[in-house]
């Protein structure tokens, strides 16, 4: 199943590595696998690796069309 | 002729010194860790009479016994250590048949090269555990076991305590339609233990919730003397002890997932871990199964301790020849909600 | 927890259960197959089915690493540990996968040999430092989005040139999976199958292998892909996605989990990846026999830190079990219940085939959290 | 339909099996262990309760507690093992107070690895001991340690008794002029082990005395209810325990080697070792301590059971400030017989 | 047991009791050094004292290789087995000798230590055949009784070429000892010491060097020696056997123990003795300081299995406790209740000076069989 | 001290080692450092070695001096 969770870089420890939060939990993450992440971004946490970014835009969208789907909205639900 | 000096013993050295084989022999270094150690941190009555076991008054009412071997790794945790969780561990499973805890009985398996003032912390730990609860350790041994052949200390403690009349609290006793209450949160003590094991650890606010339940015990017997089952959800955690109670009373389960109580914490550490909080351990939390038109009256008073400030009801036994427990998830659907298989290890897929 | 939460809403849930009901046409059957066992976790710890309009079906496909580890691969991995002495470290979920002969590394590490649970590759390096006068093993399993860091630790021994670090690689890939089970149902296969409507597309390993990477055997077999998230509400909206491109005849890739997955996927672990393992010309899954190109070994460049070279580990097969269904039930014929074994002889702690081996296959999803079903249908039949 | 078939679990295989964590887990696996091994040899009502401790009848009488780690190594020996050692070793310590031994809690530590044949041995030979001492195990508890961090397994028993109203039995009540007696021969125990160790092992027909001294103990208060000491030689031997007793009474004692029981065997061990048996530790042996008028027919009473039959009178309480046991050796000159300093170890010089 | 117990008769001990009684001059006074701890151990576990007339008086000697074990030679002993990280074979009477810094080798083994107790150098040899891939090294103390058997085993490793196996050799020398004692006790000697009358001369020691090893000093010191054996009788037999020397005036070696001991003592053992090691020019022996030519090295020949070579020992002095009057005691000039701090700061259990160290100690001897004396004389006073 | 003690040899085992009993104990025990031991022998054993023989007709000597020591023989105490 490829346990993998979003997770909020709050340190860089240089190296390669980060500290991570999610919901209290804060531990060490490699970032060797992604470029460019900063305080602040959320990764996907796999195996003590993130293994890409998560776009928080396209997060919010799709809780948003999440949102119009279960409120019936047409527009949401055509295909 | 010169005079006769009073022989004088070096004290135990419980800043630097370690434990060695010659403190399990038997002789005077034994009774030394027993005299300056044991006997001073526990110290009460029959402890001092100094026997190989404790004689203790005449027990009103039918006795209850419980014994747990404490092997928990680390042996200091956010929240407690090995000592007081070995004191909470036995007054609970006492506790947890309506009884109220008396005495108990510890018994050490040192490991040679162990550091005194580990032990020395234990057992201050254990002390304040068994004063607070006012459970005396009333007897003890300690042996002392090559290193390699041991891991730091074991302690096996043993409680002994006594029911009144009217109470006839047993894991057999659930009935379809009882009420299922749980006292607190779910998973702390698990979650705080795996937070330093190696390869896994992490930082978190959780802390084990290690505490001693006859107290909340009895404040619950207090507004219902005829509650059905009580059991602490420890190993295994919550859906291991369900499925004790449904097989042992011959009846099903079914509990809601919204309802359970769960740090958020915990529930990332699992997430992050691949574990379900259902397994994980308590070492201060209760299952409480009693007829339906207690359960407010119950829920209240557990509500009203200290212990119980996040109790919730969190289902109902059903009939069920086959014996599940069965979850409502938050989501709406249902499951199995099983035994633990094999043990709990943490997943990456 | 930010991200988490949002995608466990019971309401919502229920919305979107109505809506899929509602867009499901109930002339026709829906039948669909999640790859992934984080889709198959999700369904059944979330209790999704009980949503869905039964003409809906999902088929639990052998996205689970643990489950498709052949017998004989970990029958090398106890040997390694316990013949060759080496440290070996293993992901948790390999501890209890049963091997020849009823063993596992948990009963191996009974046994005395020296088998370390890790929860990172980083780790597996890490002890091979700590213990210097030690061979150590990282015993590698998983699919793309798992590889990627083992990559990296490979790197890493060699750049350190550490000289007690090898990988016993198993690493196998999900689009060459997909395309076998893709040809088993398609019509006039070799083997019978229910023929697959649809795909639930892997959420992680399209992380790193992007959407792309379904493109081919979407336009070849013409059967729609969804790309979806682990979260429950992912696997509800994937599903509605993929009924509507059914309803309207399409057969594309579309992404529902585009917070994690781009087109392209995550160049920079695919560039690592390609260049510290090349493809196996042919592997075998357990439940699915050899598959071709669909592994990956370690490139010669990096043979030093190979387990399989250094120990000259033989591959040797181990046949499934003769009762077992795996392959009827993967390939959409059978349920885990039609299976004569299925909670008498295998069971969690005693799996014979390879879907009862993790939670995420479909025999121990059913057995852990669905076999009440089977009582329910049975006293009300 | 398929019909639904009942759950079918493959039975522990005791012949090549092993521990293993998952047996320790709290999940299906250890409920298999308990159900199977556990609960099943030592079957009684109340282990039949199946709760995690026992509801057991009012116990008349003033209560006595006592508890033993058992860390034996090696497991087997020459006339017995760990399990029947635990049972017999807990019963004792009860029965030194002067009481009867009701019930007993049996708490395991196991390592990975512990083949389960020999767990089946051992728990098959605890239960039996239980049995023939009429003393149930009501109540216990299993924990796993990885490999490494125990020794094959440990075995902590506690257990509960009852005194009899003018019973008075206790380590502080030697007064001068007290007849010591000890009920049989001295080391047994002590020398069967050490004939198994490693880099010492010798053959020899010495058996370990283990036993349970509960139904001496009642002979001997059926022709003095007074006793005034009672105890187990045990770790540290004779000399040890009388030096145990003296402190707490507040005595002297006088013994006269030339009394003390010893099988040649042991005698011979010792001199080969360098030890002293007065140091070596029994498992089937007591001290008595009572008045004087009546040590005639205790020691009858000691002998004229089969646990006592090589019983003597060792020697006298005397007064004596500095609490010294002394030993009037065979040879006609006087000793002191001081604590175990230390840990005995075999010596060369 | 043959050939023991018959040598611990009680009756027979009273007679030879008052016997001795009966020989001793009552005008003049006996001052009786025996040597070995083995008679001290004798004397005070059977009380032997007890049976003595007031005015014959019995000395303890250093004859107790643990006793005379200097501090810094435990000290090299767990710098082995602590940073050297070998296996120290080790004979039980070591294991809680006191070391610089409240150290021991048990304290050492609860650190981390690898300390195995032997009980022949046989078991110390086999431990290196057991575990080749670790350095062993055999702890070997003792006097000219056992000395022999490290020979052999140094032997053996050589002949086996054994590359993980070295003795840390402490043996020391018994003649030597008691020329020292003899001359410090002689008129005009530099230190202050109480005339020796005569000594009882070692039982097993004697066995293996015979009893024409301590003619040379019995003729220049003009004092009698009596060999004797270990057991009660032997003692008292030997006792009486000096009394009548010195009220004959005579000066001669005596042999009591001649079941066991020849003029000539074990040639063979002599001959793998001479074979192996060779003199050493100096050597501490705790309490007593620097003795010339009082112990044995390992051989040039068999350097590969010296201790001390391989690893590199060197030797710290360290400085004996200045309260401990186990000098003057040694001596004959003081008791151990005379001392400070006997019985106080100094207990078997935290020795501080080298009499308190093994049973066989005379301050160890007196405080464990026969310090109540010092109460009863108290309460008489 | 050199705890040593007289022992029967019950049985030759070959290269250098033997079978000794004493007072129902059984051990090996290395001849390495004696000649000519037989079946029935005795020797002083320490540390697993034998390390003289037991001359048995002497041990009888000096018990038959002690008796007449005891009974207070004016030869035996004769200096
Ligand atoms: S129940 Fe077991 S044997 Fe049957 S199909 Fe499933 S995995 Fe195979
Ligand atoms: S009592 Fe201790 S310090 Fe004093 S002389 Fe004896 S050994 Fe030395
Ligand atoms: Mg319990
Ligand atoms: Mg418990
Ligand atoms: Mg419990
Ligand atoms: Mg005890
Ligand atoms: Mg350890
Ligand atoms: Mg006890
Ligand atoms: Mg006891
Ligand atoms: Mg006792
Ligand atoms: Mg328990
Ligand atoms: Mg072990």
């Amino acid at each position: 199943m490829c346990l993998a969770i979003p997770v909020r870089i709050v340190e860089l420890l240089g190296d390669d590595l980060a500290l991570f939060d999610v919901g209290g939990i804060r531990k060490e993450i490699s970032l060797a696998l992604v470029d460019d992440v900063k305080v602040g971004d959320y990764v996907v946490a796999h195996t003590g690796y993130a293994i890409g970014k998560l776009d928080r835009d396209e997060a919010e969208k799709t809780l948003q069309l999440l949102a119009s789907m279960a409120a019936g909205e047409p527009a949401a639900l055509a295909g | 002729m010169s005079t006769v000096r009073k022989a004088y013993v070096r004290p135990l050295d419980l800043k630097n010194g370690r434990v060695d084989m010659t403190h399990g022999s038997g002789g005077r270094a034994m009774a030394q860790l027993i005299d300056e150690l044991f006997a001073t941190s526990f110290d009460n009555e029959w402890l001092r009479q100094g026997n190989d076991g404790a004689l203790l008054p005449t027990a009103p009412g039918r006795l209850v016994m419980a014994t747990d071997a404490h092997v928990v790794s680390p042996l200091f945790f956010p929240g407690g250590d090995i000592g007081c969780l070995a004191v909470h561990g036995t007054i609970n499973d006492v506790a947890m048949l309506g009884a109220t805890p008396l005495y108990l009985a510890a018994s050490f398996i040192l490991e040679e090269g162990f550091p005194l003032a580990d032990l020395a912390r234990i057992v201050a730990s254990m002390a304040s555990a068994a004063r607070d609860a006012g459970v005396p350790v009333v007897t003890g041994d300690t042996k002392v076991v090559e290193r390699g052949h041991g891991d730091g200390v074991f302690i096996t403690t043993t409680g002994v305590g006594s029911v009144a009349d009217g109470v006839r609290v047993s894991g057999d006793r659930a009935r379809p339609g009882d009420a299922i209450l749980v006292s607190g949160t779910l998973g702390d003590h698990g979650v705080a233990i795996m937070s330093l094991r190696e390869n896994l650890g992490f930082a978190t606010v959780v802390e084990s919730d290690t505490a001693a339940l006859h107290g909340l015990v009895a404040a619950l017997l207090a507004v219902e003397p005829d509650l059905h089952v009580l059991r602490d959800p420890t190993r295994g955690g919550l859906a291991t002890t369900l499925n004790e109670i449904a097989r042992q009373s011959g009846v099903g389960m079914l509990i809601e997932e919204a309802r359970l109580p769960l740090r958020e914490a915990v529930s990332a550490a699992c997430e992050l871990l691949g574990l379900d909080p259902l397994y994980v351990a308590n070492e201060g939390k209760l299952i409480c199964i009693c007829a339906a038109a207690s359960a407010d009256a119950v829920l209240a008073a557990m509500r009203a301790h200290p212990l119980g400030r996040d109790a919730a009801r969190i289902g109902t036994v059903i009939d069920d020849a086959q014996h599940f427990v069965q979850m409502e998830t938050a989501f709406g659907g249902r499951r199995i909600v099983d035994w633990l298989n094999g043990e709990q290890l943490p997943r990456i897929c | 927890m930010k991200y988490i939460d949002e995608f466990r809403d019971g309401p919502t849930a229920r919305a979107l259960g109505a809506a899929i009901a509602r867009a499901a046409q109930s002339e026709r059957s829906y039948r669909i197959m999640e790859f992934c066992g984080g889709h198959t976790h999700a369904i059944s710890r979330y209790g999704i089915a009980d949503l869905l309009p039964a003409n809906l079906r999902l088929i639990h496909g052998p996205g689970c690493p643990v489950c498709v580890l052949p017998i004989g691969r970990v029958d090398s991995a106890i040997e390694l540990a316990l013949q060759h002495g080496v440290i070996l470290c293993a992901y948790g979920d390999c501890l209890r996968v049963p091997a020849s002969a009823q063993m596992s590394l948990q009963k191996a590490k009974a046994r005395g040999a020296d088998v370390r649970m890790v929860h990172s590759a980083a780790d597996a390096l890490k002890t091979a430092l700590d213990n210097p006068q030690r061979q150590v093993v990282f015993f590698a399993i998983g699919f793309e989005t798992t590889t990627p860091p083992t990559a990296v630790v490979i790197e890493q021994a060699s750049r350190l040139a550490l000289q007690n670090f090898t990988v016993f690689c198993n690493h196998v890939l999900t689009p060459p999976a997909i395309a076998h089970l893709l040809a088993a149902s398609a019509p006039g296969a070799a083997l019978p199958a229910v023929e697959l409507d649809a795909f639930i597309g892997p959420a992680h390993v399209s992380t790193v292998i992007g959407s792309q990477a379904y493109e081919p055997f979407v336009a070849r077999y013409r059967k729609p892909v969804v790309i979806a998230g682990f979260e429950p509400l992912d696997v509800m909206q994937a599903i509605l996605m993929l009924v509507q491109q059914l309803n309207a005849g399409r057969a594309e890739v579309e992404n529902q989990y585009t917070r994690a997955v781009t087109r392209s996927g995550n160049l920079k672990a695919q560039r690592i990846v390609a260049e510290v393992f090349e493809l196996r010309s042919r592997f075998e899954w357990r439940g699915l026999g050899e598959l071709p190109a669909s592994a990956l070994r370690i490139r010669e460049r990096y043979a030093a830190f190979d387990a399989e070279q250094r120990f000259g580990l033989l591959y040797r097969p181990v046949a499934d079990n003769r009762a077992c269904e795996c392959g009827a039930i993967l390939r959409g014929l059978k349920q885990p219940r039609d299976c004569k074994v299925f909670g008498t002889a295998c069971t969690p702690e005693n799996p014979l085939g390879s879907c009862m081996v993790s939670s995420e296959g479909a025999c121990a999803a059913h057995y852990s959290y669905g076999r009440y079903r089977d009582f329910a249908a049975q006293e009300s039949a």
